[in-house]
């Protein structure tokens, strides 16, 4: 299953790409997404551990499966706002 | 009510927006651009959002609050793009009956609104440099249930 | 800065007052004339000060949350006379580096307002009565050693 | 000694007096100016035990002297500003 990635801030400037093609096997998890983000861009694994994931605007930890039907996908570091 | 907005905060139009004859109390918070921040000098800070997921999770957080808190409106506004010395980067207004829940719930909503709601800060230091601010986050330890095996 | 003022309450103007570059919180508290207290329909409020005493109050309510909190411009104005519903009866505003100090600040500077300085309210109730609001204070017992014998 | 003792609020409008006139005795305390009080206006006696005091704008208790320079007393009711 094909999903696309969108990444932000810090991530999205050291990947050097707003978002990632990435071809997931079925049962997938968030975890899997990681690693597979830290080997397409190694520019990021000084941060893989603290990125956040997020699927279909909802915060999603590593050891959630990645639904089918996902429309989209998101990492980005610990945020910052106020 | 909540919003993104790359345009100065209107923070007279925001507490009039919440204040109501049945809520004694407002509050108010400002968060402004700060120009010394661990001994560095800041000239200017450029806020970038998720916009989607903020929304959504700026509507959580007024649900939320409303759960705990007994309350008239809500209003949070985030600004976004590049903030000068001074400028206003965020507003939370709430009403309620009592001030005490005013109190608590404008604490709330902007402690929350730091650590959950996808916005990011760089820094522009005076020295030319830039930096992204990324906090060690509580969600970090908090969403991921299984410790990630990286290399390093 | 405090303030007693007859006029109406400016709550812009006393936030912009506070607001600063080396103060990244504002917190401002506006208490506001409601409608219903216990079941009961308000028209209006009259404000009465007994103002020497209420300066010295305020000046010294000011001076302990700078011993307390790290804060930079705090702004207290009390109205005074007769207010309309929805009407701002006090607004507290104060300035901080950190968020915590400037909420923490803010909600002590109201509280003991209401229970130290000299201000009295009556509530001109729809029914055409009017009634002084005094609450059994905290000062009643901290600020009487003695019992005083009295008759009833 | 002569002093003027400033009320306010419902204390004002019970004595129907702005400032009552008693002459202390050398070493009074507030609890004796309160006693005084409610011997000059009866009107004040249902609400005499919660009054509060003050002389030259501090709080002062009843085990308080009043000091023979003491320039204004003021006696009224708990406040309700805010």
């Amino acid at each position: 299953m094909k999903f696309a990635v969108r990444l932000f801030a810090r991530a999205r400037d050291l990947a050097e790409a707003e978002r990632v093609e990435l071809e997931l096997p079925e049962g997938a998890r968030v975890g899997d997404v990681r690693a597979m983000l830290g080997e397409r861009h190694p520019a990021l694994r000084p941060v893989l551990p603290s990125l956040l994931f997020a699927i279909d605007h909802e915060y999603a930890g590593d050891s959630e499966p990645v639904p089918q039907d996902a429309t989209e996908i998101a990492c980005f570091p610990p945020v910052s706002g106020g | 009510m909540h919003r993104l907005t790359r345009d100065p905060i209107d923070h007279a139009a925001l507490t009039e927006s919440v204040r109501a004859t049945d809520c004694g109390a407002v509050v108010l918070f400002l968060g402004t651009v700060r120009e010394m921040t661990d001994g560095r000098r800041t000239v200017a800070l450029d806020y970038e959002a998720y916009p989607a997921m903020a929304e959504t999770e700026l509507a959580k957080l007024e649900a939320e609050a409303r759960a705990k808190w007994t309350l008239g409106e809500i209003a949070i506004v985030h600004r976004l793009g590049r903030l000068e010395l001074g400028d206003i980067s965020v507003a939370v207004a709430v009403a309620s009956p009592h001030r005490q829940a005013a109190f608590e719930a404008g604490k709330f909503l902007i402690d929350e609104l730091k650590v959950r709601v996808p916005i990011w800060k760089k820094e522009n230091w005076a020295d030319g440099t830039t930096e992204w601010v990324h906090p060690e986050s509580e969600m970090t330890n908090e969403c991921r249930n299984d410790e990630f095996p990286n290399d390093h």
